[in-house]
């Protein structure tokens, strides 16, 4: 069983448990250990270096000592924004040791830093440590019929400096992994726009207008579903969901899965313990599609005179 | 023993007022190697220069010091001088009393002349150790060569053949006409492409003094200006171009369909091909990659029905080679991929294309008989998106440099746009309007005002789909914000880059190029056609980019530079050039490696007079030394020398003192 | 370190197979404890060959001179005579292909007096470089020291060292026996005896002595190996390395070039350039 | 008060030589052609003053200085030498002040180890522009050049008497 | 109307490279992050005017412009920007050097925003993880604003959305130790 260094991250506990319960779940089917870094603490979120540069560090940086007692080269995260802060803060420490050595040593008591683990997000652990293969192969119920859309948001792709993971752009690893569930990925153009993040609370109108854009462009996309690989983003995109409806005036109706839930129903596992309930969009309607396959449009056979008439003409 | 003459100039009263010129005669005069000293008005002068003359041939003068200004200013003057008189005129030396003294010491006279006694003394020690120095001459082989058939070749290779000079132009496609024969309309004055640039092609072909040699590429080429010798590779076409008539039978029947390059690939041609109906050479030619007798070695269908026998399956590669005298470099330019703008959905998009892709669709010869066509669907679209500086400007994913044309061909799509799909709407996307040139800004003002084009200072951030419409959001800075352009068809104007292969043609030529991949030119006001290899010159976007009117001037300018270099038998070069005592020289060949220019080379002499043994030394090629001393100073057995500055001379000078 | 046996061994095979025309190695003095160069032309000496930690001159040397000029010479390499040979093939005086290359790992050679040579403690490569078979155990690429005199005397200031210098400059003798020594100086007539030099510094004097070694250190400067052939030869025992090892050092530490001779078809320092070297000397 | 001033200029390397009264250096300047020497013309023909010390010797390229001509200049005339070039990428001869550059800091940094002031030999960019940065040039090497004092440099004069 | 001519010095434009490791002289006004950012339209200076008020040295203006605080960090702006300028890295510094030298934005969405982070700083300090729902009601009273969201938050408690309670670090007092002793670095710094 491989190991791996896991950081929960305090929504694991509060909006994001499913993705906690779920991230667990799969990992263990596929032969993961999780083991979590021992009394972690917040990684300081957008606030920490909105407001002191010195504590933006320093927050991550107590869990990266904490994280390199435990003895594996790697270290997954669910959650985008500690992903994000977590990652940022390991760049900027390596590229700069004298700073780390001053905030490590006036600030952090727990040990020396040294920069030996290196840092994932949990949709980049399953892309390319796991494996579409090795996904594809605990696949027991296939989720062909569903149509969704991959929302990957603006943290775990962006800026490609630190995150060196996908394009920054359009993304396709949560895509390429909801095909290997045997889902269809939709062709979603607004996968990293951003969702407005903490402004939920502080600027919630900020959130309805991005929100439902996003939101329409799924739609629009053709999609039963969104998936997502952040907790931020699940709780704006649906807890939201209701007021960008009213805000925008349409009805989206689109439950917000992560790719772990879906992982999880893809491979089998019971589906009370996939916690659907805690989303508050209903997730039943998009889940009936799972097994309607529509027809192909049927190719008209041609002759072979037709096709190269057409290339002719072309 | 050195008789030497010194001539001290007043200039008026520039160093007359300043330096005591009566003392500065008095003091060379006892030195011992002076024969003659005196000082005059104006030494320059018909009468100072008569009195150098006599000077010479009354004291039998064996080198004459003329102090008076920069040697950069009268050098030639009194060198002509001594000429007259019989002497070699490198025996001058001028001592430049006035730069150097009076003119930069005025308030203290004495200084002024002992310092200009010491540069009249320095410059007497120096005449000691010159030399007699003719000029050299090197033959020069009068044929041209010019690499690549665009605008740029074309013109430079028809104005040089006018001037009744052989020209080769080797050209790497089959046919010639570059990226010129693409285009539909050129700015500003919308005049067609094809009905310019064919009657010159056609001239090419049948003029007198031009080998065109299409399919072909430049292997080496080896020598020094006047002295090239180029070998050519012609590839293998599989046809045989003497006799086939070009009737196109052979194309007609042809089973196997290929991406047209000449059409951006929106068509399909057929495996044996003529690039386009008003090639010149109008002779198809095989793509061996695709063709299926040459890659299955069964089908044979154009040689059937060739009545000529000219098709030839086992047609080979031939190497040949050329004697040449200059070079002009034409190989013009690529267009970037844009494929790094991810966010505006490159690739994903169908309906997103380039410049050069419109261009052949409003191209009444083109693909879609002169109509825009949304790739998606085939229909004729309403809204047109142009998107600027794609690639140019852009450090971050393309190149820094602007691309120079993109702001006029734009303007002339919208253009073109409005001429042929009524009721239609151009949206450009710009950063700034370049439109430098002649007619350039009206001819903008003819797109924004008659056409009703709309311009959006900003760069698009975004493509989106919705529906069948593409999205495209930037901001309007002018009104400072945000605008969604709902577009049938977006027009990327993609950057003009250097071609992939230009750095292995520079490396091969021995002419240097910039980061990018542009060949360098010699100097970048001075000499702009000239590249630091002497003999070869740059037309076109092999150096930079240009538009038609600029690579047209270009090209003419490079012909006149190859007349005026074949306009003697011989090519006439400064004598102030390095040279091997082969005597000292040990072999180590470092001297090979400082030169600037390549000028040095080794040969393989006797180790002593009528030994078999052979040991190595370094050999300078006169035409190419340039004389600037690199290989003099690492030379560390003393074996080369520069003439004019020789070890001796410089030594003499600093002692002297 | 003591490859004798081995030499011996190696040598005889080669004359045996007619690999080489003549061998260079060291033979013990016969009056002491010393060793010097010998180039051996037959089979029948190569009892006469030795090689240990007295084995202290470049042999390379021998390859400027006639008596090897195209023959199929074999020879001893340790790292630092490696080197001057990877300069010496570079700059075209030897073929690689008429060369027998016995490389040393060399452990590093003791002086006269059986201390072991500066140079050798601060060896950076004591491995041969180029060798067509090598005999001991490779050491690990070392790590760049300063030499310490020229430490020493660069914490010193001016006068002094101008004090220093002009002792040596004195006791110059101007032999040339350093010049005859170096295995970098091949000159067909080396620029110190040709007419435009010596104009002013013919003499045997202090003037000259300076010019021709100033002159001597600024054509080895980036090609010089640390071998101190030079210093051996020298008959007043004059500290020859110091110029040369305080040239190494300004070039490496201003131009990042390796040392001299470490890669082949490297000329050093002076025959090549980067628009990174240094430009804060110049106004 | 001036003479005594100039009684007690010393050579900064052997304080035992005292400069004569009223003693002026000499300063050898060694020119690149179309650069630096144009740019002397054009210090000229501007009229700038700069101090009367300096002796110009025309080059083709500062790649044509062999440092050999430092040290024979300071051995026999010069108390100073001066080299000047185009600036690193304007070279006439596109490549050769590279080269130069870094035979020049070798041969200051060698000079400066057996005794002599890094400041005996000099060097400076200036372009055919630079008419005014000449005159610095010059003043600021000859005010250096003084402040060392005479040079000795193993002059053959002093050992061959 | 701004008048130039009268600073000696761009010290805006020097403190705001120097914080930020940007050069914002870089900035040729393309308008590419405008269109990108997705609050640009809340902002009232949007990203490409901001670097040319610092770029005319406008200190008042840029420190109390809300577009620092509205900015996200999404970084895609930087991602798209030709000149590959760090923009959000520009928007924390003067957001940083603002809150050193006391320029104060009142308008009621920055102090909402700025209350936010405190808030949420505040709740780290004394738990060390974040504690959503005392988050949200704190929020509500400090920005008076008691019934936003009310709609909210019974089906978030009913989903279990929203915790009651929340696990506390352990060692809590190396967190507050590290607040402390980080405000006396960031002291140390400037």
């Amino acid at each position: 069983m491989k190991k791996l260094t896991y950081f929960p991250g305090c929504s694991a506990h509060g909006t994001s448990e499913e993705f906690e319960k779920t991230v667990r779940m799969v990992m263990q089917r596929l032969g993961v250990q999780l083991e979590d870094i021992p009394d972690w603490n917040c990684c300081g979120a957008t606030s920490a270096h909105t407001m002191s540069e010195s504590l933006a560090y320093a927050l991550p940086l107590r869990n990266l000592v904490l994280a390199e007692k435990l003895d594996n080269t790697t270290m997954a995260i669910p959650c985008a924004s500690c992903y994000q802060r977590m990652k940022v803060t390991k760049i900027h420490m390596d590229e700069n040791p004298e700073l780390a050595k001053e905030i490590n040593s006036t600030i952090i008591e727990e040990g020396t830093y040294q920069g030996k683990v290196a840092i994932k997000s949990m949709l980049q652990y399953c892309y390319e440590d796991v494996g579409l293969e090795a996904i594809k192969a605990q696949v027991t119920k296939s989720l062909a019929g569903m149509k969704l859309a991959c929302y990957y948001g603006c943290l775990l792709t962006r800026p490609k400096a630190v995150t060196q993971f996908d394009s920054p752009e359009y993304p396709m690893s949560m895509d390429h992994i909801v095909e290997a569930l045997g889902a269809k990925a939709t062709d979603f153009d607004y996968k990293t726009e951003c969702c407005g993040a903490s402004f939920s609370i502080s600027n919630s109108e900020v959130v309805l207008t991005l929100t439902s854009k996003i939101l329409e462009m799924a739609k629009e996309s053709g999609a039963h579903a969104i998936v997502v690989a952040c907790p931020l983003c699940q709780s704006n995109l649906d807890m939201r969901q209701p007021g960008a409806e009213k805000h925008s005036g349409k009805k989206f109706d689109l439950p917000i899965f992560y790719f772990t839930q879906l992982m999880a129903l893809a491979f089998g596992m019971p589906e009370k313990d996939l916690m659907f309930n805690k989303n508050i969009i209903p997730v039943e309607k998009a889940l009936a599609n799972i097994g309607k396959i529509e027809p192909e449009p049927e190719k008209s056979k041609k002759t072979k005179k037709a096709v190269e008439a057409e290339s002719e003409v072309a | 023993m050195a008789r030497v003459g010194v001539f001290v100039c007043f200039c008026g009263a520039n160093i007359a007022d300043f330096v005591d010129v009566n003392q500065v005669v008095e003091e060379v005069k006892r030195i011992k190697e002076v024969k003659f000293a005196t000082n005059y008005k104006y030494m320059c002068s018909d009468p100072g220069q008569q009195q150098i003359r006599d000077a010479i041939i009354q004291y039998r003068l064996t080198s004459v010091v003329v102090a008076a200004c920069s040697p950069r200013m009268h050098e030639k003057t009194f060198r002509k001088a001594l000429f007259d008189a019989g002497m070699n005129p490198y025996l001058l030396e001028i001592a430049n009393i006035r730069e150097h003294s009076s003119w930069v010491h005025q308030k203290d006279k004495k200084a002024a002349t002992e310092k200009a006694i010491d540069l009249v003394r320095m410059a007497v020690a120096k005449s000691i150790a010159n030399e007699q120095l003719h000029e050299i001459s090197v033959p020069v082989t009068k044929r041209a060569l010019v690499i690549g058939g665009g605008i740029a070749g074309i013109q430079a290779a028809l104005d040089i053949a006018d001037a009744r000079i052989p020209v080769v132009l080797v050209e790497k496609s089959p046919s010639i006409g570059g990226k010129m024969a693409q285009l539909d309309e050129t700015f500003p004055t919308l005049d067609c492409s094809q009905c310019i640039l064919t009657p010159k092609m056609v001239d090419v072909a049948s003029h007198p003094y031009i080998e065109l040699i299409p399919y072909a590429e430049v292997l080496e080429l080896e020598g020094f200006v006047g002295n090239y010798k180029a070998k050519i590779k012609k590839k293998a076409s599989y046809v045989n171009f003497k006799t086939c008539t070009g009737c196109g039978a052979c194309w007609q029947k042809c089973p196997v369909k290929v991406p047209n390059e000449y059409n951006m690939g929106i068509d399909k041609r057929k495996a044996i091909y003529t690039p386009f109906p008003q090639a010149v050479p109008n002779k198809p030619v095989i793509d061996a990659e695709h063709c299926n007798m040459l890659t299955k070695g069964k089908c044979g269908i154009c040689a059937k029905v060739c009545e000529k026998g000219s098709i030839d399956y086992k047609m080979q590669d031939e190497i040949i080679e050329r004697e040449i005298g200059a070079v002009v470099v034409a190989t013009g330019y690529s267009l970037w991929d844009p494929k790094p703008y991810e966010e505006y959905g490159v690739g994903r998009f169908k309906d997103i294309i380039t410049s050069l892709e419109f261009e052949r669709m409003v191209s009444a010869n083109g693909p879609t008989g002169g109509v825009p066509i949304r790739p998606s669907d085939g229909q004729v679209p309403k809204n047109v998106v142009f998107i600027k500086c794609i690639g140019s400007r852009d450090e971050a994913k393309g190149i820094e440099y602007c691309s120079k044309i993109c702001c006029m061909y734009t303007t002339k799509h919208t253009i073109l746009l409005h001429h042929k799909v009524p009721g239609s709407h151009s949206y450009v996307f710009y950063m700034d309007i370049r439109a430098a040139g002649k007619g350039y800004e009206e001819f903008v003002k003819k797109a924004q005002v008659d056409t009703a084009a709309t311009y959006l200072r900003g760069r698009v951030s975004k493509i989106y789909k919705k529906g069948d419409k593409l999205i495209v959001r930037g901001e309007d800075a002018q009104i400072g914000q945000v605008v969604e352009v709902v577009a049938d068809l977006v027009v990327l104007a993609t950057a003009v880059i250097p071609n992939k292969d230009n750095p292995d043609l520079a490396r091969l030529l021995g002419v240097s190029y910039d980061k990018y991949g542009y060949m360098s030119e010699a100097h970048p006001k001075l000499r702009p056609v000239e590249t630091a290899k002497a003999g070869i010159f740059l037309a076109g976007c092999t150096q930079a980019p240009k538009d038609i009117p600029d690579t047209v001037a270009q090209a003419s300018a490079c012909a006149a530079k190859v007349c005026g270099l074949f306009s003697g038998d011989t090519m006439k070069k400064d004598p102030m050039i390095s040279s091997v005592n082969n005597e000292f020289c040990s072999g180590c060949q470092n001297c090979v490696k400082v030169c600037p220019y390549g000028a040095i080379v080794t040969e393989e002499i006797p180790m002593s007079r009528g030994s078999k043994e052979m040991r190595t030394v370094a050999k300078i090629n006169e035409g190419v030394c340039q004389g600037c001393g690199s290989c003099v100073a690492v030379c560390r057995s003393m074996a080369i020398s520069l003439a004019g500055f020789s070890d001796p001379q410089i030594i003499n000078e600093i002692v002297s003192i | 370190m003591d490859y004798t046996k081995q030499i011996q061994e190696i040598v005889a095979k080669l004359f045996a197979e007619d690999k080489i025309d003549v061998f260079a190695g060291y033979r013990m003095t016969g009056f002491d404890e010393n060793q010097v160069p010998v180039l051996i032309q037959s089979s029948g000496e190569v009892s006469r060959l030795v090689f240990n930690d007295k084995s202290v001159f470049n042999l390379c040397n021998y390859l400027k001179y006639d008596h090897t000029r195209n023959k199929r010479v074999g020879l001893v390499v340790k790292g630092c005579d490696s080197r001057s040979l990877n300069l010496l093939l570079t700059e075209g005086q030897v073929k690689r292909e008429r060369l027998y290359i016995v490389g040393i790992a060399c452990d590093g050679v003791v002086d006269e007096q059986g201390n072991k040579m500066q140079n050798c403690e601060e060896c950076m490569f004591p491995d041969a470089l180029v060798y067509d078979e090598l005999l001991g155990t490779q050491h690990p690429e070392g790590k760049y020291k300063v030499n310490s005199d020229i430490k020493e005397l660069a914490s010193k200031g001016l006068v002094e060292r101008r004090a220093y210098f002009e002792e040596i400059f004195e006791s110059c003798i101007r032999c040339n026996a350093c010049r005859h020594s170096c295995p970098l100086c091949y000159c067909t007539k080396c620029c110190i005896d040709q007419e435009t030099s010596k104009l002013y510094n013919g003499a045997n004097n202090t003037s000259s002595a300076f010019h021709a070694l100033m002159t001597w250190s600024l054509h080895l400067a980036g090609r010089c190996v640390d071998c101190r052939n030079c210093e051996k030869a020298c008959p007043s025992h004059l500290p020859l390395h110091l110029l040369h090892k305080w040239n190494e050092r300004v070039i490496y530490e201003n131009f990042q070039e390796h040392l001299s001779g470490v890669k082949e078809g490297d000329r050093g320092a002076f025959y090549k350039y980067s628009l990174q070297d240094p430009d804060d000397f110049i106004m | 008060m001036e003479a005594v001033a100039n009684n007690q200029l010393v050579s900064i390397e052997k304080p035992e030589i005292v400069a004569p009264p009223n003693w002026e250096p000499v300063i050898i300047g060694i020119l690149c052609n179309w650069c630096s020497y144009a740019g002397s013309d054009l210090t000229g023909t501007s009229r700038i003053q700069y101090p009367p010390n300096i002796r110009i010797i025309r080059v083709p390229c500062s790649s044509r200085v062999d440092p050999w001509f430092l040290i024979k200049s300071l051995q026999t005339t010069a108390d100073g030498v001066l080299v000047s070039g185009c600036h690193p990428g304007d070279c006439h001869y596109i490549t050769g002040n590279y080269f130069a550059r870094r035979r020049f800091l070798v041969t200051k940094k060698l000079l400066s180890f057996v005794g002599f002031h890094e400041d005996r030999v000099q060097f400076s960019w200036v372009s055919a522009a630079e008419g005014p940065k000449f005159a610095k040039v010059v003043a600021k090497v000859t005010e250096d050049i003084k402040k060392l004092g005479p040079l000795h440099l193993y002059k053959k004069e002093n050992f061959d008497k | 109307m701004i008048t130039l001519g009268l600073q000696e010095k761009n010290t805006l434009l020097a403190e705001v490279n120097k914080r930020s490791g940007a050069n914002v002289l870089e900035c040729y006004q393309c308008g590419k992050c405008v269109s990108t950012c997705p609050v640009s339209q809340y902002m009232d200076f949007p990203p490409r005017e901001i670097m040319q008020l610092i770029k005319l040295g406008q200190k008042e203006t840029v420190y109390m412009a809300n577009s620092t605080w509205f900015c996200l960090t999404c970084s895609a702006c930087s991602g798209r920007c030709p000149r590959q300028i760090e923009i959000p890295a520009v928007m924390e510094a003067i957001r940083h050097i603002a809150i050193e030298e006391n320029y104060v934005n009142n308008t009621k969405k920055v102090k909402s925003i700025r209350k936010f982070h405190n808030i949420f700083l505040d709740m780290i300090k004394l738990y060390g993880r974040s504690y959503e729902l005392r988050l949200m009601a704190e929020h509500n009273i400090r920005t008076r604003d008691l019934f936003k969201d009310m709609n909210l938050a019974p089906v978030a408690l009913l989903k279990g959305k929203i915790p009651l309670l929340v696990k506390p670090v352990k060692s809590i007092k190396a967190i507050r130790r590290m607040f402390k002793l980080a405000d006396k670095l960031e002291k140390k710094h400037q």
